[in-house]
């Protein structure tokens, strides 16, 4: 990835937004989503997460794949902290509607309300989605 | 101004491939530059050059690299997401090169505007 | 009667509902991927399976409800967990499946 | 496809059922359907295809894809007629949410409500759906 | 202020639905591919749109509703119909695009 | 009994391959005959022996094969299907094979129960 560095260069930091709307396992967008916050961390990007709609459920505690034959990703939202990513935002009326609360949630993260969520998604200057 | 294009779905299984490619040929031939246009998820696969469509249809393979050889875009499909679905440099369609993920990244920073097409 | 399987999220999709416009009183409705979302109560959309509960009779995959974390989440009365050894022989005792893909 | 006959033997009748469900172009779905309702007609099944949801919008008259760069499918319904697939259903419910008439469609279908339907449904031996 | 672009049909899924709930006073909205049916006037869910209408400006794609045989349909007062070209102009003149996929 | 299976979408982008798999494991330990498992749409890139998932995680292609090998699963991709996806016989796994769309019918004429997964 070095010759990336020289390339882009760390120096330009951008507001990146990831918005998470997929449940987990159904599909893989949530998986491979989680590879896009860690390499925009590494370019040192100003990285925010966004977890709304079924995109809350990534989050949920306990999750065991073994019978589905599957990898098993949640401990990885434990280590984004790691690489700075610490800007994780849950939507208030996604959570609600899914009858869960941060407790049920594998890390610590910001609950907004849809109202507050606009105001922030309006300040990004690169979205992803998926 | 810059460009930068997300595709996140192959082609035939959603319009999203289609939706971009159509999206960045506007942009150029209004005069503007597209960055790179980035493929994920299944969308590496519009880089299988073993893709025959049938003779009425559209071949967005094939499409994709006159579009990279019109304008010298830039295509770049991801390694990681190229390797678990089998695309590799023996099928690998004109115009495109494989690369890491970070390339998303750059193309976020170096892009004025930075636009997603997916299911 | 048939077994229908239902693999898409209440919350994102109009699977579940059109399923259960269509499903006769007696047919098996088998929840599975993102579809057993549907089956957790105290949610937004629990009632789509409440009213229907007692005409239809539901099942939820259990690998894929332990795969998303809900093994330990209160699920709606009367919904029955199956394996995977479940999941064939449902599909063995109903005369066809339909598959609200 | 000979060998096709030979192994499978067309004198088996089953009832076939293809429900359809999503809205052209979006998806490559609706297209491939139709390749799969041709070939149960040459093996001679019993064909009903079912149009619900946004299944309905595949059937709209006036489809125009010359823009898109798209495969315009639509003509092909017409031509299910020859091969002998003339039991087309479409649900009541599904059109008028859409706002929409048998007048707005390229061939002549026979009007169910989900009542009558689900009658129907449960007589068929194979459901694909896609 | 942001461009959001949703590709899915309003009946099918809860994508514009969500895009509406987050879309703030001024935003853009452009539907393309299946998302324009949200566009039509006289359906079950046309109230999405017409409730937002004055405060959200609303796009969408025309050939993608001509492809789908749209074009002779009535849309919904005060949406406003581009080509690609237009669709570009939409992202350049908007300070980012969230795709609602 | 007998079961078909039909599968819709490719390995990793929906959870519907896998679940297929392990259907279809299920029912052979319980001692059913599968008759066949066709591959349609996407469901074809199932038969890409390129593929090289990450080392932790489950390689389908791999475990289609071993399945076919171990139960004589007939396991065919849809020859349409497979042209416009580029799935040609180089790069075509082990125990699979790429036949007519009748094969899909068949199937539904010959099997018991004839069941779905897809996106």
């Amino acid at each position: 990835m070095e010759e990336e560095w020289d390339e882009g260069g760390p120096e330009v930091v951008k507001r990146f937004m990831y918005v998470n709307r997929k449940a987990p396992y159904g599909t893989v967008y949530a998986l491979e989503m989680l590879e896009k916050v860690l390499i925009a961390a590494a370019f040192e990007q100003d990285v925010h997460v966004v977890f709304m709609d079924d995109g809350v459920y990534q989050l949920k505690k306990e999750q065991e794949t073994k019978a589905i034959n599957m990898k098993n990703f949640s401990p990885t939202f434990r280590a984004l902290e790691g690489y700075d990513v610490e800007k994780l935002y849950v939507e208030k009326e996604s959570l609600e509607a899914r009858g869960l609360t941060v407790d049920d949630l594998v890390v610590p993260v910001e609950v907004l309300s849809s109202e507050e969520l606009k105001g922030l998604m309006d300040k990004q200057e690169v979205i992803l989605t998926a | 101004m810059k460009f930068g294009i997300l595709v996140n779905e192959g082609p035939f299984q959603h319009q999203a491939s289609d939706s971009a490619y159509l999206f960045a040929k506007a942009a150029l031939e209004k005069g503007h530059e597209i960055y790179r246009v980035f493929f994920y998820y299944d969308g590496v696969n519009n880089a299988n050059k073993l893709s025959e469509p049938q003779a009425d249809d559209r071949d967005l393979v094939k499409l994709w690299s006159a579009l990279a050889e019109e304008y010298k875009v830039d295509l770049v499909v991801c390694v990681a997401a190229a390797l678990r679905r089998g695309i590799k440099d023996d099928i690998l369609a004109p115009g495109f090169r494989i690369s890491g993920l970070g390339q998303l990244i750059e193309s976020g920073i170096q892009a004025d505007r930075q636009i997603t097409f997916g299911d | 009667m048939l077994l229908h399987t239902v693999n898409k999220s209440p919350f994102e999709r109009n699977s579940l509902e059109s399923c259960l416009r269509v499903a006769e009183d007696g047919a098996g409705v088998l929840l599975i991927e993102d579809g057993v979302y549907a089956a957790m109560d105290n949610t937004q959309v629990s009632d789509l399976i409440k009213k229907r509960m007692g005409n239809v009779k539901f099942y939820v995959l259990g690998p894929d409800v332990d795969a998303r974390g809900l093994g330990n989440q209160s699920m709606i009365d009367g919904v029955e967990s199956v394996d995977y050894a479940g999941f064939v022989d449902l599909v063995e005792k109903h005369s066809a499946t339909q598959a609200w893909v």
